[in-house]
């Protein structure tokens, strides 16, 4: 998940792409070209995307077709603020605090990765209205 | 200047075979195929030596599985050739053998589709490009999303999307070569074991294994070899496309379909209100409501209520997944695409017994290959 | 009435592309084959967006690599479809490509070869028929069991069986997509380590990664899209067969070479004697001597001879693997069959800069699949 | 390798096919149908072939591409008296005592298997003068 984000408190940005051929932007970067106009990567400049969006669509899922994967965990569909709509993991794994709607922000959550060591992996959480 | 089907030679459906389609056994894939294949040339009534050229769709099966199997009816020279596309690899074997025909390099080509459960590697896992979800993202997941996403926009209940699965149930409760034959109601259907969101355990095909085979011939073989006219089913058009960049939030799948169903239709020369039969994709049972959306037989957010009343049924206005799909019939992979050409064969000339659709004579297969691909076959019946 | 190549309107070669062939690396398959796309479309002018239909030989990436590598050209929505056939997977992408092409399908077809070493899982190896030595049986014991048979029918050493290698290897020094660059000497290669019988290592092709791609066009798109008439490559046949039945003892893959290489000749209407530069299948050295042969350039047993006097030189009477084939540009699998077609395209357009074989107006390209399948390609430079 | 032969001393048969469509011997057998004439596997009738031949040609390997392979071990294509020509390991690992054209036979060894057990295989070996 490295590269795909940019720390920063409170809302981590994306580190999206905005292609100088044909304006399209996108998430998640990539090293190859545009998927739109076909651009090389040379003029995939990047293009930040505010850590900011609405809950378009969530669901838990509650079986896990791999070890490596605990259940349950919530995926939404996210119209970022800035345009993309893109999927990430909820922190609120049950969804119960959740609804189509819902302003939701980029957070970093600390998790266990090998050896006892951690790593910090980008989650979504429902905004708190200012 | 590109040409479409129509323009070439008439490519007709003379033989289909089927191996039930069933959960991982001892049975060799070599057994799977042949049994499939042995029936397709049955049902034409051609010998092996009369065969062209064979396309092999599979996906799971390793390393060159094709002249192993294929060289026990008798090892003829024949060009033989696997091809993939995910789940749309047997679709794409029945594309390959009607362009052979269609444009005169084979008189008489086979399709065979053909797999057993193994793990699934896929590529683009490796293309270095990760996003927030990755693994998280899996099918079931994907498809629970969008059907979240249809149920708000539309208002539509989880029971409503369930009852996708009941019809397919019911109509592979008639079908000799489905993997669930049982007819489960939809009580049973909504209390199974939740997977994600609003889908239970019989939302989402099961994969197994199976094998499925389909003889496309030209006139010119029709009439040398003298196979029955009345029998053979016409190919109008054969589409293959693959995903390109959407609106914001629009499914893939469902635009991809969209544009594939539109440009088969228009190939074919035919309205898709006409079309009597179609096999859709229904891996998980919300793709069906959509896919019948985007055929454009029934304006958006209405499929779910149509369906209820019996619209999608066998005898219904237009018989969706009379073989009972992914969902019920089964999706070896491989043998899908295939599977769903025999169908649409078999409704086409009458002989789907107690799950005959009254009337049929157009039908429609469509499979979807994550990636993603789409390969639409739009076939009529006999004169 | 099945119709040759010939029959159909002219294909032609307009664009050659290749990543490096290299021992496996970091490097994504997508970056790989991107790379050897992207100089096709350079080579040979064209935008993605004029490219009708893709066909990806492969055989160890997993399932459905292509549009996750294509995507990145520009997401076009044209069919899109993975080929395997051992090690004849280009090669069949590139027939593939070739038959829309003529058929009128498409006007403009890329064919890409793709691999990057993996686990090789071979199916038939489930195909429940075990014989008495099975994986003792590997490719360079099979290979150089005919090595020994081939020495002792007609009295050949080692030395000149190794003699194949050497000249490939002198090939390869001058190709800057080789596997192999470095020009071994006769004594390296006989002094190498011993893999089976009469085999060296050396002797042997290393299986790396790499890609090739080839865009072939029609005269209409040549035409319409403005592209070099002069460096265009016509397409004369295109010939897929597979293994039949041959007499005890003989070995298959060169009798099923026979058959194909005759077939194609046949097709091209062209005599073997004409050829100019040939790429052969040469896996395992012994490989080129059966092949030639079997091509009927040189009668059997004389192949050795010939060779050591440098008839298949480049310069000499026929440049037979020109790259530096199997042995020594390599064998990534996928890629393979589609960079001979590159090789070829490069001799016949008069571009292959130190390893030029001299007026070289007519070339084939040869791949077998284990299994065994048969490709064969025969093209003519643009008059 | 259970089911390819007999058991038998001295010289176990190998169990061939006879197609009865086009009368084609092979082996090794199969329980699908016949490869030069597309018979049924029940057109295909058991047909033992004698466990005699000459060697054809043969090598000795040294290198294992495969762990569960330890080398030497030496290969041969055998022309049986019945008519096929097979493929063949010998009991002499390094291939030092044999010739092309040697008459040879098979005879079945005991081999390590798992845990301790063993099988029995079969291999080939020269045919000493009568
Ligand atoms: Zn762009
Ligand atoms: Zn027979």
């Amino acid at each position: 998940m490295a590269g795909l984000f940019l720390e920063g408190e409170p809302n981590p940005a994306l580190r999206g792409q905005e292609c100088e051929g044909c304006g399209r932007v996108a998430f998640p970067p990539n090293p190859y070209g545009c998927e739109k106009c076909g651009a090389p990567a040379a003029m995939l400049v990047d293009r930040p995307l505010a850590g900011r969006g609405r809950i378009v669509a969530f669901v838990t899922t509650t079986h896990a077709n791999r070890r490596d994967l605990s259940v349950p965990y919530t995926v939404a569909s996210i119209a970022l603020d800035d345009g993309p709509v893109i999927r990430a993991i909820m922190t609120d794994s049950t969804g119960e605090s959740l609804a189509a709607g819902d302003a939701v922000e980029t957070v970093l959550v600390e998790r266990a990765a090998d050896e006892g060591s951690t790593d910090r992996v980008l989650r979504f959480q429902k905004r708190e209205a200012a | 200047m590109r040409r479409p089907l129509r323009d070439y030679r008439p490519v007709h459906v003379v033989g289909i075979g089927l191996h039930r389609f069933q959960p991982l056994s001892e049975t060799t894939y070599v057994e799977l195929g042949l049994t499939a294949i042995r029936e397709a040339m049955a049902d034409a009534g051609i010998a092996f030596s009369a065969i062209d050229s064979a396309y092999c769709g599979t996906a799971l099966l390793g390393m060159a599985p094709s002249r192993a199997m294929l060289r026990h009816l008798g090892a003829s020279g024949l060009p033989i050739t696997q091809v993939e596309n995910a789940s749309a690899s047997g679709s794409t074997a029945v594309r390959q053998a009607v362009l052979e025909v269609a444009s005169g390099m084979a008189d008489v080509s086979l399709a065979i589709g053909l797999d057993k459960p193994a793990p699934i590697r896929l590529a683009h896992e490796a293309a270095g490009v990760p996003d927030l979800v990755n693994a998280y993202a899996s099918p079931f997941t994907h498809f629970a999303l969008l059907a979240d996403d249809y149920m708000r926009r539309y208002g539509v209940t989880a029971e409503q999307v369930a009852r996708v699965a009941e019809k397919n149930f019911r109509n592979a409760s008639k079908n000799p070569h489905a993997h669930r034959q049982k007819g489960y109601s939809l009580a049973e259907i909504l209390s199974g074991p939740n997977i994600s969101g609003p889908l239970t355990r019989l939302q989402c095909c099961p994969i197994g294994e199976g094998a499925a085979a389909v003889i496309v011939a030209s006139d010119d073989a029709i009439a040398r070899l003298g196979l029955s006219r009345a029998r053979s089913v016409r190919v109008l058009s054969s589409t293959s496309r693959s995903e390109r960049v959407y609106d914001p939030g629009a499914d893939p799948d469902t635009e991809l379909t969209r544009e594939t169903l539109a440009m088969s239709c228009a190939e074919a020369g035919v309205s898709p209100g006409d079309l009597d039969v179609v096999e859709f994709h229904d891996g998980f049972s919300i793709e069906e409501l959509l896919y019948v959306e985007a055929l454009g037989v029934c304006p958006p957010g209405q499929a779910a209520g149509q369906l209820a009343r019996g619209d999608f049924d066998i005898g219904g206005r237009v018989a969706i997944n009379p073989s009972g799909g992914l969902l019920a019939m089964g999706h070896p992979i491989g043998p899908t695409g295939v599977g769903q050409i025999c169908e649409i064969a078999r409704q086409l000339r009458g002989e789907a017994g107690p799950r005959q659709h009254p009337g049929a004579r157009l039908g429609l297969a469509h499979m979807v290959g994550i990636g993603s691909v789409c390969v639409v076959h739009i076939l009529s019946a006999a004169d």
